[in-house]
């Protein structure tokens, strides 16, 4: 079972990495410039971690993600992703992915999150990609959409709360020192976030059936 | 800018940690695996203080371990917070039973890095609080920021906190201390050129060769306004006007004053920001009990100089001139 | 590099003054009229210690006055050799009855407006000496040069000088020991920017943007050898070798390193370069007794470096470690 | 008397300023590049104190001259030409200046300068201007040279002297550090002593009859 979590976590990794310039440069508009350096040091942490090593459940893979997160990626991103995957590795499943099991693992992401940071929806922040794809989610669920369907509506989400993050104005994180000079720009966590949701999005995707 | 000393720029951290450890090898030793300087004779049988944050500000932190102020300092990569397990760490390696106290500055990643630091200690039976420093004024202060940043100011927290703990102060007193500090400090800063971390191509910012920035961070983050150069005691009265009014500071107070030098500024014209802050708070009644002139809170090679006061009550005074082993601090 | 903080340029050198007496008002004061700065307590009844040079050198001079080092300090306009007027003006401050030892660095300019104000003192019954500090490997040291220039480890000879004037010791007996210093203590810099006097349009030299220069005075004076950026591990194998072949130093020798900032060079980077030369003297079995990383004499914000070895035995041993007012040599 | 030397030393002052970048730029090439700006600074005041003061003689004036030159020149032209007009002071006399006389003066001024400085012709100082047009006197007293010859002669020989430190290697003061690299460039305080020689000259001329 943990073989096809590994895989999904291995494709997101690469995909962090290949964007590291992007969400680095997006960091220097109106934050400090490493947010692409801090997640791509903390991604090839992971890879070389998950890697190496065996697990037995998921749990314990995300468990052993999160930790990897938290003592390498550092600065604001590294807290916060790294509580993200503690939280989801106390309610992932061994079994196939539901969407009932997905809202449980978004939302304990959320949860963690905003434990950690304390950020609300609209300040500009990671959030602002992940709480809308969550929500996509939910609302699958009580339209009674299929898996499949549930996905390409969460990736979708993501990517519009994601843009969204452009036109306000920061009121958390680094960015916020600029006040109204924070507007028209995307924020980088949501930018890296949004990457994270479509790469499981597309991963799931291909073990559909 | 591209020139620097250094060797590979992934490995500068630990190569200064080092270097800063092999300076002074009686008193300070580095722990095994993390950038992390503790004081030698760790752990010792008072209240620890514990603080860092990215590098890059040299001599802070790891600059101010040692009698009389701080227990361990952690540095992270430049201009990035460390991470929580190096805290932990750190937080290990000097408490001797009595508390530690994180000495934080107000950056969402160091809050957040620090606080799980103090998660993993308390779940190992570690007493843990925190304060967080806010004194740069170039920064609005509303409940819709994450705040003030921590800057200059923070030196001040160290020595004050630092002799109230060799005191014997319990964790509570020393906290309590550090808080009256944080309350009576203010900073503001400004840059007459930038920085650049050695991993990067570019300075984090750019400045034409007539224009200064006023209100700046330490990590070249953008500041209150961009104007033309204007003379030294022009921009003192700029500088030291915002932090007098911010508290405000009033004729008949005590001061430490703290001309800090922000990494490439030649000590020449911090004196004659000093003559400048000497005359401005001399008219206005504040009277100066300390004074500190020179590199205490740098952004690497930027150039430039802010300006902290702290205001003084007795207590704070005797702390203040309590003995440190820490040269610039004396 | 055009931008500075400076008033009007023909009066920064006062103001700079100015700004370091009201930095600590308790122990230092200028002499009226002059660019001098003397411990407030002088007259003492002990050997006096004068020295002085061109001011950018911060905190050379000044910035040595105080108990265990320096009486006075002249300061000339930048990077100009006082006159002797002020020179005798400090000498007069200082003398309280057992003679004034001058510490002069080996230039032209220093060494004969010294000598003129020697020759005043003399002339109204003041016993006078002076030593001339050469250390700069850099230079060849020949009959038919003027010889090695006196860069930063003049801070030994004022250390020593001063602890050995401090113990009551006579003149001629200080004499002999800062001539021992001299005769032990050499040094090499590099710059990896230059600087620029705060009168002139332009920096006294340039360097391209993969160049830096090896063996450059404290004047941005050329230097032996221009070169392609290195490494900074390269960069201290460089120097340190220079110097080490110097004396020689040798496997079994006990010295004291001073790895100094130019002024514009961030002190990460002097950590990481305090790391390589622990690791050079290691090998050669050279041992180190203190290590000061730091800025010492500076050349307003040239970016670079400079190392530093004095050989010790016990005398300068002692004479190191004793204790004097000035936070930085402690 | 003295208004006749006051008149002198003013054009020479007025002179040194009118340099003051030709100089600093030569000090540039191999030495500091301040000799222009510490001459001016120091004849700037020379000319405040004698306009500003009376004298009763020359040796009163010139000793002024030079007090003023030592406490503000600095660098090592200050002590050197300070040094030389404080030895010019003690045989300067209150009568018309005759080339035996002028002799003294220059061969004082050497004196002086080497007393101070300790080089010796060619070392590519001062002194290459100034001891080729004291010899140029000498040389005209054996000859019965009358003034007006005798000036013009030592006008040129100064020149000469001046343009001989061109090829030199400079073994004194500050451009001995760089060795070689001194050749191919005037010195700077050979061509400061150059104008003071011209200008004295031409002044002397001025009022020959
Ligand atoms: N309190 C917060 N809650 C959620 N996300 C946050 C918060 N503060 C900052 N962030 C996110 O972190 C990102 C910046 O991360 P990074 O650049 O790695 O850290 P730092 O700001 O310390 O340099 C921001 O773009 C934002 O999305
Ligand atoms: N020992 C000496 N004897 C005579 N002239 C000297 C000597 N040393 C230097 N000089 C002269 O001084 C000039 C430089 O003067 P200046 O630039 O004002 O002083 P500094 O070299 O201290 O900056 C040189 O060009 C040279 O002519
Ligand atoms: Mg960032
Ligand atoms: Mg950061
Ligand atoms: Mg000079
Ligand atoms: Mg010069």
């Amino acid at each position: 079972m943990t073989e096809k979590s590994k895989e999904i976590l291995d494709k997101l990794a690469d995909v962090i990495i290949e964007n590291k310039k992007h969400l680095t440069k997006l960091d220097s508009a109106i934050g400090d410039g490493d947010h692409g350096i801090n997640m791509a040091r903390g991604f090839k942490e992971v890879k070389e971690k998950i890697n190496g090593n065996n697990y037995e459940t998921n749990q314990e893979l995300l468990k052993s993600v999160a930790m990897t997160l938290i003592s390498t990626v550092g600065g604001a991103s590294g807290p916060l992703y790294g509580t993200a995957f503690l939280y989801i590795s106390k309610v992932i499943p061994d079994a196939d992915f539901t969407i009932d099991s997905l809202i449980e693992i978004g939302q304990s992401a959320v949860d963690g999150i905003q434990k950690r940071g304390k950020a609300e929806q609209g300040e500009k922040t990671m959030l602002d990609a992940i709480i809308p794809a969550v929500d996509a989610l939910k609302e699958s669920k009580e339209n009674g959409d299929d898996l499949e369907e549930a996905l390409q509506k969460c990736k979708v989400k993501a990517e519009e709360g994601m843009k969204a993050t452009i036109p306000m104005q920061a009121t958390k994180g680094r960015a916020s020192y600029l006040g109204e000079r924070s507007i028209g720009h995307q924020d980088p966590g949501a930018t890296s976030s949004y990457l994270m949701i479509k790469t499981i999005v597309d991963e799931l995707y291909k073990y559909k059936d | 800018m591209k020139k620097k000393l250094v060797n590979n720029p992934d490995h500068v951290v630990e190569e200064m940690v080092e270097g800063i450890v092999l300076a002074d090898p009686d008193k300070l030793s580095k722990v095994e695996g993390y950038n992390v300087v503790v004081r030698k004779d760790s752990p010792n049988e008072k209240v620890a203080l514990v603080s860092g944050g990215g590098s890059g500000h040299e001599p802070t932190h790891a600059g101010f371990v040692g009698e009389g102020m701080l227990d361990g300092a952690i540095a992270g990569d430049v201009f990035t917070s460390p991470t929580p397990d190096a805290v932990f760490e750190a937080i290990k390696a000097v408490d001797g039973g009595k508390g530690v106290l994180l000495v934080i500055k107000n950056y969402t990643g160091d809050v957040m890095n620090f606080e799980m630091a103090a998660e993993m200690a308390e779940a190992e039976g570690i007493e843990v609080d925190h304060v967080v420093v806010d004194d740069d004024v170039a920064v609005e202060d509303s409940l819709y920021t994450t705040g003030r940043r921590g800057v200059a100011g923070t030196i001040f927290v160290h020595k004050i906190a630092g002799a109230k703990a060799e005191a014997g102060a319990e964790l509570a007193e020393v906290k309590e201390v550090a808080e009256k500090v944080i309350k009576n400090v203010k900073t503001k800063g400004m840059a007459l050129y930038p920085c650049r971390v050695p991993s990067a191509e570019e300075s984090t910012f750019t400045l034409d060769e007539d224009e200064i920035e006023l209100g700046i961070g330490i990590h070249g983050e953008p500041g209150t306004e961009r104007t033309e150069i204007m003379k030294a005691d022009d921009i003192l009265d700029e500088l030291l006007g915002s932090v007098i009014e911010d508290l405000p500071y009033e004729s008949g107070d005590d001061v430490a004053l703290m001309i800090n030098g922000m990494g490439g500024t030649p000590l020449m014209e911090l004196f004659v920001a000093n003559r400048r802050a000497n005359q401005v708070l001399e008219e206005k009644g504040i009277n100066i009990y300390k004074t500190f002139v020179g590199e205490y809170m740098t952004s690497l090679e930027m150039a430039g100089v802010s300006v902290t006061l702290l205001k003084l009550d007795d207590e704070l005074k005797e702390l203040l001139d309590a003995p440190t082993e820490i040269n610039i601090m004396k």
